[in-house]
């Protein structure tokens, strides 16, 4: 098995200036440092700049001050091209073409990883989001929830090393979206992928992470550092728990404190 | 069926309206035939003169054709190398542009010196006159590429010819279907103005020969028809256009829906 | 098509018939006349040729194709010729079919014109941009009180607009003016003082150098075709008309019957058909040059001319 | 300034790169200069007849304008009206193809009939040449226009005006620009194919009349000429639709952005 | 005060068939009344055909079988250009206004409603989102959330009387979402506006609603229909209190049990 990827913000800035309407500092200096395997969810209010620090840590974006830097065993790598999945916040599929062509793209362009079968590898990752049936349809015939289980799919069809993930179950119902938390968590720590995980359901948060990270508003600080207090393993009865309930609770509060 | 009827009926029905208008004007104007003969005049000419007008048809359609293939060929060509690059495009494209702009009769005395003689140098004032709205077409296309997609590829480090392949012509291609619309017309235009000046009248004159001596010698109806089959022809080559575009579009793109 | 010109070998050669492109200016009409009856009474075949006559369009560079070496000969008019070798082709005349250039201004009768002058006086005349001749006019006549606007190739205008005056072939556009019922006045250019040879055979020079046998062949037998045509031109027509639908036979007929004075003068008389003298053009050189077309002094050295 | 630099550099280093293979070449093999002038030849032209060259551009490029002009208000307007109702594309859009089918050089005899030799048949004869890419490019743009957005505007009880003037206008933008784009070329060959039928060869001829009696005088430097000055012509009213093009799109149209 | 409008649909049905894959049956024979001035949250799972109901609700698409009709005060009207107000899965501004401009639009199509000035009713409606800082940005320059919240002030600006909204709040961090469903259960109940909400949360659902009916898998069923146990006037405290969770419990069950 591969090692994992660890990913360091160095002092990162980066603001939206050209804008219709004046400048707009999204990044200040932001330090953070995220361990090799570890699942961390990001939190923090709308238009504070999680999606941005997301593209950063792609390779999509760039820091105007500062620096991104992912390493595996310590060696450096760059950010684009490798193995790294991203749910973007919305579904982004190919219109052109049909859902499990869309899925086997990675596949496409990144080269498949040794010895496996592209046909099954996409099948399989539409039955896991629960859209086996639909691999013939094309985007513009599925609901909004499907098209973004379809970008799911997408995103994990070759196994990426480092996994980010934005807002990527707001637009599923309560059912589907807790068996996907699941089954991304089990993914995550079965193929010991790094987790950039932005939500906006605090539950969900405290749910998922082995980390979660507060943010304030924008330009985005980091209010909350929390550590989980759970066992690796989650199971659904830990919802209904009175640690659960006092661990949302303190994220609640952080995210109040931070300004949000 | 009822679907046919209402695909066909109206353009028919705009037909007999447009003609009607025509020919009513005509004769109650007592316009003299040699200025603008009415449809029913042009109608005759067509009879008469049906087998010239024919092999004109048929060569005509073939020059404009090949010069049309030409373009749909080397204009994409051109189009996905200059998309491929910011630098390549500000360097060329101006230039692709003077194709636009030359008076293709200026310079089709050049293309028969180069080309010979005949269909070759006249399929090359076809492909002049209609390759620049193909360039333009898929290349503005190309830009318009939703920059998110844009994202997806290089997260998954996509190579330049995958961007190319995957993303950028099928991205494009409504409107590169745009710009062979507009080039089906003008192939039609410059091979029949290519014929004027290096159109030789050996064989069967196309219909730019047939057009030329129908004017010198004031058969305007014999003109006008041979400028009715250029249409036809114009007409036939956009027909084909759109249903390959239809049927390449249809899965996905709200042009060819509804 | 070339192939399908070739005609059997000549009658008393045994060798294989020489191939030979002659390239024209226009379409098949009468004024090629004589190069199709050559062709139809086999007079190349008996020179050992082969020829293959490319009829030409409107824009269709005749002249550049010789000089490019892409035919034997082609079709042209002599002050063409001469702005030709202004511009640095080196091209040689061997034969003229008009003695008598077939350019003129043509009016409407009603107009009651009974000179150039009165013509120009008032109106529009539409002139072929650049024309040497149009140049001559203008500099012996001044257009200052007459609209020029380009010669669109019909008579429509014409047949329509009072004070309306055009560039004609005098074989050609009065004809079918009266064919539509329009009287003309015409004045031949020819008779202004500018008279250059029409319909001129122009080979390059190096063909004219390396091949002179073979040019010299193409000469006699285009004479004979000419001398036939003008005899009896229905074979020729009818050939012609099987390439040039759109002109009917009357019409040829007629156009051979009014270029038989250009084409026959006493200079030709005594098999001198197509025959050129230096004087002529020594005269057009001077005019040429009057007019600010030609610079370079064009020696007549060598050229087959009286 | 390095923006700047970065902007013009790579089309002058091609230009440069063009030219100079195009001189290389002429010189190499020895063409002779009627039948194709090197570029040094061209620019010595330039020189000389300078005047006559520097009316022509004016007096073509007034024409031009006014051409396409014509094009780009009557041919929105036809694509606007075609674009509200299917019907009414299915009866009357394969007729306006009528109007690029139709070799304008047959028709300009007519046009001078009717509206008399000068700039306005001239300027007629541009309009005719560059008018459909306007209506085709627009036309297409109104049907790609995103169904959702549709919804949203029945959903408010659009009135036809609204959703044309709200919707489908600014959704076309993209694709208005670039049938114009298309129709700046275009609008500049047809008043130079206009002029040769229409135009006046008096005391400040314009290119197409200058053009010919080059040609006619085998002055194939001064052709070549003349055929840049149209060329110049038809870059400068490109750059003017690409700069308003993107002054219009910049707020908003991937392709204006980066 | 007008009065607000009530929404029958009688055994509706509707199937999309030329698709690339076979028919597909949405809503076969559904029956729903939905009362004048109600808070109605639909529950269901993914692509069950939720989506497609509130098209037909707005009047934007049509049933293949039965009616859908609406009447104000017992006389019937048409769905389409009366105030109904439509916040889609996804934002759909308009690219090429700003946001100010696009939450403007009801105006200029629908014509305002007596004396109100516009300008200061999007401001208005901005402020509502927590946008008030934005109006003069383009689409494209807003984060996901923010152009959904655009997309809600868009709906809200000219007082809808029949408001339609398809999970509006998916990609809203939580806190904003808590702010917006009080401000909106407020706002229905003093403007009287009949409101059919899709929500894919349980417990927005129940916090919401005076009625929630819960779906089965397509073709969607009604497997449950819930008055809330609440009063109409809803506090924070009630997400915490022992009878929403009870709520919750047994929509929770209501969905399994339809099969989700
Ligand atoms: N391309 C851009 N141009 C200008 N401004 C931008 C651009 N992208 C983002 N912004 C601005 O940067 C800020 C942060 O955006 P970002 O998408 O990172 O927010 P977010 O935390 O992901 O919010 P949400 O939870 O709503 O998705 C926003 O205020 C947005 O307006
Ligand atoms: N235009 C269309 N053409 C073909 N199929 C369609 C179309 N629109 C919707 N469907 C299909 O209808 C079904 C119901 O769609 P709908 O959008 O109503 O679901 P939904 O309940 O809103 O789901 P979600 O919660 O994921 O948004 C889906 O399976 C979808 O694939
Ligand atoms: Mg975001
Ligand atoms: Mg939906």
């Amino acid at each position: 098995m591969e090692s994992a990827v660890s990913v360091q913000f160095e002092r990162v800035a980066r603001r939206f200036g050209a804008g219709s309407a004046g400048e707009l500092v999204v990044l200040d200096g932001l330090d953070l440092a995220v361990e090799a395997g570890s699942f961390t969810v990001l939190l923090g209010p709308s238009g504070c700049g999680k999606s941005t620090l997301l593209r950063l840590a792609a390779g999509l974006d760039e820091p105007e001050q500062g620096r991104v830097r992912l390493t595996v065993d310590g060696t450096e790598r760059s950010p684009v091209g490798g193995p790294t999945g991203f749910v973007f916040q919305e579904a982004h599929l190919l219109p052109w073409r049909t859902l499990a062509e869309n899925v086997a793209l990675p596949f496409e362009l990144a080269g498949r990883p040794g010895g496996e079968d592209p046909a099954r590898a996409v099948n399989e990752a539409l039955e896991r989001v629960g859209l086996g049936a639909f691999g013939a349809r094309m985007p513009h015939e599925l609901s909004g929830g499907m098209k973004m289980r379809g970008s799911l799919a997408r995103a994990l069809v070759c196994a990426p090393r480092l996994f980010l993930l934005d807002e990527p179950f707001g637009a599923l119902d309560e059912l589907t979206r807790l068996r996907l938390d699941d089954e991304l968590r089990r993914l995550a720590k079965e193929l010991r992928m790094t987790v950039l995980f932005v939500t906006h359901s605090i539950q969900e948060a405290a749910y998922l992470a082995d980390r979660v990270i507060v943010f304030s508003p924008r330009p985005a600080r980091v209010v909350g550092d929390f550590a989980s207090p759970f066992a690796p393993v989650r199971r659904e009865e830990l919802r209904f728990s009175e640690p659960f309930a006092r661990f949302v609770g303190s994220l609640h509060d952080a995210l109040v404190r931070g300004g949000a | 069926m009822k679907r046919l009827v209402a695909l066909v009926a109206p353009p028919l029905v705009a037909l007999a309206l447009l003609l009607g208008l025509w020919e009513g004007l005509v004769r109650a104007l007592e316009v003299q035939a040699f200025l603008l003969p009415p449809p029913s005049a042009i109608a005759r000419a067509c009879v008469v003169h049906g087998s010239v007008l024919a092999s004109g048809v048929v060569r005509t359609g073939t020059t404009a054709v090949a010069g049309f293939l030409l373009s749909a060929t080397l204009g994409n060509a051109v189009a996905y190398v200059l998309g491929s690059s910011r630098v390549l495009e500000r360097a060329f494209y101006p230039y692709t542009l003077f194709l636009q702009t030359v008076p293709i009769v200026t310079i089709a005395p050049l293309l028969v010196l180069w080309f010979g003689s005949g269909s070759t140098a006249v399929a090359v004032a076809a492909f002049i006159v209609s390759v620049f709205p193909v360039i333009t077409g898929t290349l503005s296309g190309m830009r318009a590429v939703d920059p998110n997609l844009r994202d997806l590829f290089r997260l998954y480090g996509a190579s330049r010819l995958a961007v190319l392949t995957k993303l950028e012509i099928p991205a494009a291609l409504p409107q590169t279907v745009t710009g062979l619309r507009v080039a089906s017309g003008l192939a039609v235009i410059g091979t029949i103005v290519g014929e004027f000046v290096a159109g030789f009248a050996d064989e069967a004159p196309g219909l730019g020969i047939i057009v030329l001596s129908a004017y010198r010698q004031l058969k305007t109806d014999l003109l006008f028809a041979a400028v009715l089959g250029s249409s036809v022809l114009g007409l036939g080559l956009f027909a084909a256009v759109q249903t390959l575009g239809h049927r390449l579009l249809r899965r996905w793109h709200p042009s060819a829906r509804s | 098509k070339g192939k399908r010109e070739e005609s059997p070998a000549a009658v008393g050669s045994k060798a294989e018939p020489t191939p030979f492109t002659l390239v024209l200016n226009w379409v098949p009409e009468p004024e090629f006349g004589g190069f199709y009856a050559a062709k139809a009474s086999e007079a190349y075949a008996k020179e050992g040729l082969a020829v293959s006559i490319k009829p030409g369009g409107p824009g269709v560079p005749s002249l550049q194709m010789v000089a490019a070496g892409q035919a034997e000969a082609g079709i042209t008019g002599a002050d063409e010729l001469l702005l030709a070798r202004e511009q640095g082709a080196d091209v040689v005349p061997v034969f003229a079919v008009y003695q008598h250039n077939p350019q003129a201004i043509m009016t409407k009768a009603e107009r009651g014109a009974k000179s150039l002058a009165e013509v120009f006086a008032a109106g529009t005349v539409a002139l072929e941009p650049g024309l040497p001749y149009a140049q001559f006019l203008k500099r012996k006549y001044g257009f200052e009180k007459v609209k020029v606007v380009p010669y669109d190739g019909g008579i429509a205008r014409l047949s329509i607009e009072k004070d309306f005056a055009q560039q004609c072939y005098l074989t050609s556009e009065p004809l079918a003016a009266k064919r539509q019922g329009v009287a003309t006045s015409v004045f031949p250019i020819s008779d202004e003082g500018y008279d250059p040879y029409g319909a001129v055979v122009v080979v390059s020079r190096e063909t004219w150098t390396k091949k002179r046998p073979l040019v010299e062949a193409f000469v006699r037998a285009t004479r004979a075709g000419w001398q036939s045509y003008l005899k009896d031109p229905k074979a020729a027509n009818e050939a012609m008309h099987a390439l040039n639908k759109t002109m009917d036979l009357e019409t040829f007929a007629g156009a051979a019957e009014a270029q038989h004075a250009l084409v026959e003068t006493h200079e030709t008389e005594g098999d001198k058909l197509g025959t050129m003298t230096k004087a002529r053009w020594e005269a057009l050189r001077t005019t040429l040059t009057e007019l600010g077309l030609v610079t370079k002094p064009t020696s007549f050295e060598g050229w087959p001319v009286d």
